[in-house]
């Protein structure tokens, strides 16, 4: 699936960007994220993620890389992990670009990622409907958060 | 026999001798087949389309009470693990590398299915994620990643010895064909029209997915049990992967729940002949649906068609260049791309062709046969572009091709079998039965469209025909009873060459122990090649008869016949059993016959002359919803010229099966890969055609000229009536609501989007 | 094959509530199990044991009360097509249950199973949405009727918390001299799109109220009221003649998803034809005749 | 009736094929494979396994199921008929004969299904016409024959029988 969005946030570059490394109010941010933890700050992190398809629960380990790191511009990071119960990869791979405007930020997300398995096949469509749900939950709570 | 004389079993729609078992439910298929001692084997597949191996963690799998065994890639360097008929570049099991989503990487063998299905959860494995190409488009980028970095060595197969790669791409094989002036013979032409069409992926779906039952004796010897079309061809792949000779590798195959192609060449016999070997036990695979859609599939393709025409509509110049998806392994790819590119230009006389096609690699589930054999794919181009031609010079399309068929001995290509069939027959009775001339309902639109195919060349079919003492008979085949009816129709030869009733005629199981060398049963040679070798072993054998009678009448063999069950002569009657007593002596001995078919390496461009052309059209009469899209066949007729139907019923079996086929790819059914993942690998998302999809009319006829080098005339009709069924509706689509698809399968919201745009083109006055 | 589990076969709610307290998320319940036991084949659901509602007495009823018609969760399609009070109170649910998925699914498949698992393509959800559906939840604290459009409330998601269970669902016959139509339109196991309509007339020959649902299309089946109010009072005539506005209003408001069954605006336009073609066979029939309406890969009832 | 031991493991009685079949079975176990493996009875065919193809199609209590995704717990007290129920070489079902004189029957391994489904429709609409055929073998998929000679085979069967005292 792929999902894109802009968000405008009340909060300068150099605030928002102290928020995105700020890992207990991240979790807070990602719906789906029950935990994580910095291994090498700005570079590796592990998390657990949780979701609900329907009746179907997921819930896997991801290992995080930063991939890309420009203070106060630019993240990507790459994420992945497995469901042994359910049986499904999960790739991941977040950018988000931010954009200072007099005094606020304009935050660019660009989610991609892929859930391979069973799961991944059957819930096709159902997934990308997730995703987009989560990436506009994310970025309502990221604005919260950014606003406190 | 001289064909004068009257037939009393061939042309007769004697009930199948497999009937009774299949309908008690008695017949056995291979997952049916139980042995002592037997372990069930699970295969653990890889979510990747393209991945590096990094570890595979087996332990807890291996601890798990009633497993035997995990064998992974690097537990079978004891054998020769790769295979594959063009190309060995098949692992067994996935080597350091995995080359598409399904691919088989670790094997689970345990005590009961259910126990091997709890190990594969267990198993672990590690991947480095590689770039991947799922498209032809991707594939064929400069600069790709490349599928196989390595080149793999040739397969067994003669006529692919001169197979050519295109080293630092992933092309695996091309083939190119020239005739007359190629390219220059364009500048003559009144009309030159091209345009570019594709051919979606789609899968068999036989309703029996791929099993095979493996178990090694003390001997060494090797015996699988196994649901493929040609077990000759298998033997050889295993005989090679565990260095032992022929005579000690034995396949036997049941009956088969339906082949279509998919179970041509070593499939699953690898990976259960390693696991009974490394576990010392009988073991059995049997595949899930979802996991024959990860072990074989046709071969996509992408076709770009240019014809040249008079003013008149004589054809004079052709050029196809298709480009076949292989999938990640090439199984019998750079057969396919050769067969279906070198009849691109169907049933017509085109005086100046240029062919030319590439066999691809990409990281998606592996091409195969498929009825057709790469055929479908190039008269989807040409058959729909022949008819915008007919359009664009305003002529009826039924004309068009008629003015440009090739003639009853005319010749194809210099070194090839000259024409076998009077084609024209066949076109106008298409035409009558669908009422061409007559104007069709309001809403309906119709089509036709032709096929002409090679067989393989050079081929080779064995057989021995047995008469007991009781003057009852079998029959020695390796044909595969796949639904076809073959064995129905090699005991109708047998019987009406010795003059006996059909019952007394046993067909025995193909066992290569036991049942003479057969190339394959495929190509729609069985009835034509092995029906002959059959014909001639029982020939073999009223030879022999009819010398014991003439000794024992003392009159000359040639005034002696067979008839009913004994040789006849003006005044005396002696019945089989006399004669063999007389022969042997005693009560018992038996009579062999032999018959063997092998027309050899000839001139033709394949490395051997077609034995004959199967050819059919096909019309359809479509109802259009166009607001939706939706397309209904409400009337279809398929003419095939087969020469002599052996058995009518069996025959129209076939064509209304290959018809209903063809239907599937025509309007519903597409593997869809999203970024190297197979989405609908199921029977609910994936659309086979259902009884409800029977066109209200649906006619099968035949052409029956007795001109074929088959038996009694005939000519192989297996897979002639699939092809035309896409181009025909295509066509009667293209005639109904003037638009022009080029992607199969025709889904409603394609045909939707192609209206809409129309509509939007008329609007803007295009 | 399945993986191992225990199954409990409870004969009251009181026992069922028991289990699911003792068992949580390793329990689920079962009755026809035609799509559990396909989530659990294929290893996307793993649990400890099935709770088995087929017992429980009075869960497979389907009875009149008053004017409403009560169908017990553990009914069977089978059953809702042959039963005789259905087809006197609700006939298009007794066709419509005709035609759900083919004839093994219809004999062993249960309505509460269908509308508890919540696939967006149910046939069932989107014409009981036209009669008023209410689904009937019991737990140990009580009972509550959920409304049905409220119970839906996404892919495979509904408000029934996991110590419910669906006991029934409640529709409203439609007044006598309604004309109704469910159509079904799509290739695949599931449709890709279906429209229900109930179209009352008055005596003067009027649009007293109608009722129009879409489902399959996205995530969850849903009613138009704004297209609903906009045909009231039409004569049968105006509403022929007006169907292709309001369906193209209809066609405005509906949420499509793309995936294997179609792209998400041709979902959007698929919504208009089949709505106006619903309103058009409503009218006929509304007025007494059959029209006889025949589309390529579409049902229908 | 159900074990008191863990509710995981049931002894059941079957009436198969009109013969009495007492067997413990798993909770978790599918009537496909307790007919298959345990009965010996092969006929009924695993291929889509998600209820679709209908080559696993039985009887239960006279009624098409898929026995690929039900529990042979829930056939206990039941009668299960299978195609070996139908006929057998020297007494044939009219439908098993009506499917041998029509070329109904290719490769054989959607046989079982469609026979035993007809069988279910045929008694409870004894002679139905094609369209009713058509919609009862909606769930019964071949590969082979495109369906019109089964179609055939079925509607002939039903009008033979109506012809039948």
């Amino acid at each position: 699936m792929h999902v894109t969005r802009e968000v405008a946030v009340a909060a300068a570059p150099p605030a928002l960007w102290a928020l995105l490394w700020d890992v207990p109010r991240m979790v807070e941010c990602v719906p789906g994220c029950v935990e994580a933890r910095e291994i090498e700050a700005h570079r590796r992190y592990v998390a657990r993620m949780q979701q609900k398809v329907g009746p179907i629960s997921l819930s896997a380990p991801l290992e995080v890389h930063v991939v890309e790191m420009e203070p106060e511009r630019r993240l990507a990071l790459e994420a992945r992990g497995r469901d042994p119960v359910v049986g499904a990869e999960i790739t991941l791979r977040v950018a988000l670009g931010i954009e200072g405007r007099d005094g606020a930020s304009l935050l660019r997300i660009d989610a991609e990622g892929r859930v391979l398995g069973k799961l991944g096949a059957l819930g096709h469509g159902v997934i990308q409907k997730k995703a987009e749900e989560a990436v506009d939950e994310f970025g309502a709570r990221l604005r919260r958060a950014a606003e406190a | 026999m001289s064909a004068g004389e009257r037939l009393r079993v061939v042309g007769q729609s004697v009930p199948r001798i497999d009937a009774l078992e299949k309908v008690t439910g008695r017949a056995r298929y291979v997952t049916d087949l139980e042995l002592p001692g037997m372990l069930y084997a699970a295969l653990l597949r890889s979510p990747w389309a393209h991945a590096r191996i990094v570890r595979i963690d087996a332990a807890a799998a291996r601890a798990l009470p009633g497993v035997r065994a995990v064998v992974t890639g690097a537990d079978l360097t004891w054998c020769d693990p790769y295979f594959g008929p063009a190309f060995r570049d098949r692992p067994i099991l996935a080597i350091d590398v995995v080359r598409y989503e399904g691919e088989p990487v670790a094997a689970v063998v345990a005590e009961d299915a259910e126990v091997a299905a709890r190990a594969l959860a267990l198993v672990e494995v590690e991947y480095e994620e590689q770039p991947a190409v799922t498209t032809l488009e991707e594939a064929l980028a400069p600069g790709a990643p490349l599928v196989h970095t390595s080149e793999p060595p040739a397969g067994h197969f003669a006529d692919l010895s001169s197979l050519r790669p295109v080293p630092g791409t992933n092309i695996c094989h091309q083939f190119h064909f020239e005739r007359g002036r190629g390219h220059a013979a364009f500048a003559e032409a009144d009309l030159t029209l091209e345009d570019a069409y594709s051919f979606p992926r789609v899968q068999h779906y036989s309703l029996e997915p791929h099993a095979a039952l493996a178990a090694w004796d003390d001997q060494g010897g090797l015996t699988v049990w196994a649901s493929t079309q040609n077990p000759y061809s298998v033997r050889v792949e295993l005989s090679k992967m565990f260095r032992e000779p022929l005579s000690r590798v034995r396949i036997v195959v049941p009956f088969l729940g339906g082949g279509f192609g998919g179970k041509t060449y070593a499939k699953l016999e690898p990976i259960v002949g390693a696991l009974a070997r490394i576990t010392d036990r009988p073991v059995r695979l049997a595949l899930s649906a979802e996991e024959a859609f990860r072990t074989v599939r046709r071969c996509d393709a992408r076709v770009r068609v240019r014809l040249g025409l008079r003013a008149d509509g004589l054809l004079l110049a052709a050029e196809c260049h298709a480009d076949f998806d292989l999938g990640a392994y090439a199984d019998i790819g750079p057969r396919i791309i050769q067969k279906g590119t070198y009849t691109a230009t169907g049933p017509y006389r085109v005086p100046h062709v240029v062919l030319h096609s590439n066999a691809v690699y990409t990281n998606t589930t592996p091409g195969g046969a498929f009825r057709g054999f790469g055929v479908p794919q190039l008269a989807w181009a040409f058959e729909s572009l022949l008819d915008e031609a007919a359009a664009r010079l305003g002529r009826d399309p039924v004309d068009v091709r008629r003015q440009n068929l090739l003639a009853h001995g005319e010749e194809y290509v210099p070194g090839d079998t000259p024409i076998d069939g009077k084609f024209e027959e066949s076109l106008n009775r298409a035409a009558a039965a669908i009422g061409w001339t007559q104007a069709a309902r309001p809403g309906r639109g119709r089509g036709i469209a032709m096929m002409m195919k090679a067989s393989i060349g050079p081929t080779v079919s064995e057989a021995i025909v047995r008469l007991h003492a009781d003057g009852s008979v079998t029959v020695l085949a390796s044909t595969v009873e796949m639904g076809q009816g073959a064995r129905t129709v090699m005991a109708q030869i047998a019987a009406e060459v010795l003059a006996v009733p059909v019952a007394r005629v046993t067909v025995a199981t193909p066992d290569t122990a036991i049942t003479p060398y057969d190339q394959t049963t495929s190509s729609s040679r069985s009835t034509t090649m092995m029906g002959r070798a059959v014909y001639e072993a029982a020939e073999d054998v009223r030879g022999q008869l009819l010398r014991v009678a003439a000794a024992l009448l003392k009159t000359p063999a040639h005034h002696l016949r067979v008839e009913d069950g004994a040789v006849v002569g003006r005044r005396a009657r002696v019945p089989y059993p006399a004669l063999l007593q007389e022969r042997f002596g005693m009560g018992g001995g038996e009579l062999i016959g032999r018959g063997i078919v092998a027309p050899g390496r000839s001139a033709a461009p394949l490395g051997g002359s077609t034995p004959f052309w199967e050819m059919a059209v096909g019309a359809a009469e479509i109802q259009l919803d166009e607001e939706t899209g939706a397309i209904t066949v409400e009337d279809y007729v398929s003419v095939a010229d087969v020469g002599r139907c052996i058995n009518p019923l069996q025959c129209e079996g076939q064509d209304e099966g290959a018809v209903m086929q063809g239907l599937g790819h025509t309007l519903f059914e597409e593997m869809l890969y999203e970024r190297g993942q197979l989405l609908n690998a199921n029977l609910v998302d994936y659309r086979v055609p259902r009884a409800e999809d029977l066109p209200a009319r649906l006619r099968c006829e035949f052409v029956e000229n007795g001109d074929g080098c088959g038996p009694f005339g005939a000519k192989g009709a297996g897979e002639g009536s699939l092809v035309p069924v896409s181009p025909a509706v295509g066509n009667a689509l293209a005639r109904l609501a003037g638009v022009r698809l080029r992607d199969l399968p025709l889904t409603p919201e394609r045909v939707w989007r192609a209206l809409r745009a129309r509509a939007a083109g008329q609007s803007q006055g295009a | 094959m399945l993986p191992p589990f225990a199954l409990y076969r409870p004969s009251s709610l009181a026992e069922v509530a028991d289990l699911l307290a003792a068992h949580r998320r390793d329990a689920a319940l079962y009755a026809g199990g035609t799509e559990l036991l396909l989530l659990l084949k294929e290893g996307l659901l793993r649990v400890q044991c099935l709770v088995d509602v087929k017992r429980v007495p009075g869960l497979a009823e389907i009875a009149a009360e008053g004017e409403v018609l009560r169908i017990g969760a553990t009914a069977r399609h089978r059953t809702v097509e042959r039963s005789a009070l259905v087809r006197a109170r609700c006939p298009l649910v007794a066709d419509v249950a005709r035609h759900v998925a083919n004839v093994r699914v219809r004999n062993v498949g249960t309505v509460g199973g269908n509308l508890a698992f919540a696939d967006p393509h149910s046939d069932l959800a989107t014409l009981y949405l036209t009669l008023d559906g209410m689904v009937r939840l019991w737990s140990r604290a009580g009972e509550r009727d959920v409304a049905l459009e409220e119970f839906l409330r996404g892919p495979y998601e509904t408000a029934r918390e996991e110590d419910e269970v669906l006991t029934a669902v409640r529709v409203r016959p439609w007044p006598a001299g309604t004309a109704g139509v469910y159509l079904k339109f799509g290739l695949y196991e599931r449709p890709t799109l279906g429209v229900a309509l109930a179209v009352s007339v008055d005596a003067r020959g009027r649009v007293a109220a109608a009722r129009l649902a879409v489902g399959c299309v996205g995530p969850r089946p849903r009613r138009f009221p704004a297209v609903e109010a906009e045909a009231r009072g039409q004569t049968l005539g105006e509403l022929a003649a007006d169907a292709e506005r309001l369906a193209r209003a209809a066609a405005e408001g509906v949420d499509t998803t793309s995936d294997t069954h179609g792209s998400a605006d041709y979902k959007r336009d698929m919504t208009r034809v089949f709505v106006r073609r619903a309103l058009r066979i409503v009218a006929a029939r509304a007025g007494g005749q059959e029209p006889h309406a025949r589309y390529p890969h579409t049902i229908v009832v | 009736m159900p074990d008191t031991r863990t509710p995981s493991s049931f002894s059941i009685t079957l009436s198969v094929n009109g013969r009495a079949v007492a067997l413990d079975v798993p909770a978790h176990a599918l009537l496909l494979d307790v007919l298959r493996d345990r009965l010996g009875l092969k006929g009924a065919k695993r291929s889509c396994d998600v209820q679709v193809c209908g080559a696993c199609t039985v009887l239960v209590a006279g009624a098409p199921v898929s026995a690929c995704t039900y529990l042979a717990v829930e056939a206990d007290g039941l009668d299960v008929l299978t195609v070996e129920g139908l006929g057998s070489g020297e007494r044939l079902d009219p439908l098993q004969e009506a499917f041998i004189e029509h070329g109904a029957v290719q490769c054989g391994f959607c046989t079982s299904g469609m026979l035993v489904a007809a069988k279910a429709l045929l008694a409870e609409e004894p002679a139905p016409a094609p369209e009713r055929v058509v919609h009862h073998l909606r769930g019964n998929l071949c590969r082979c024959t495109g369906y019109r000679k089964v179609v055939e085979a079925v509607v002939a069967c039903g009008r033979a029988s109506g012809e039948r005292p």
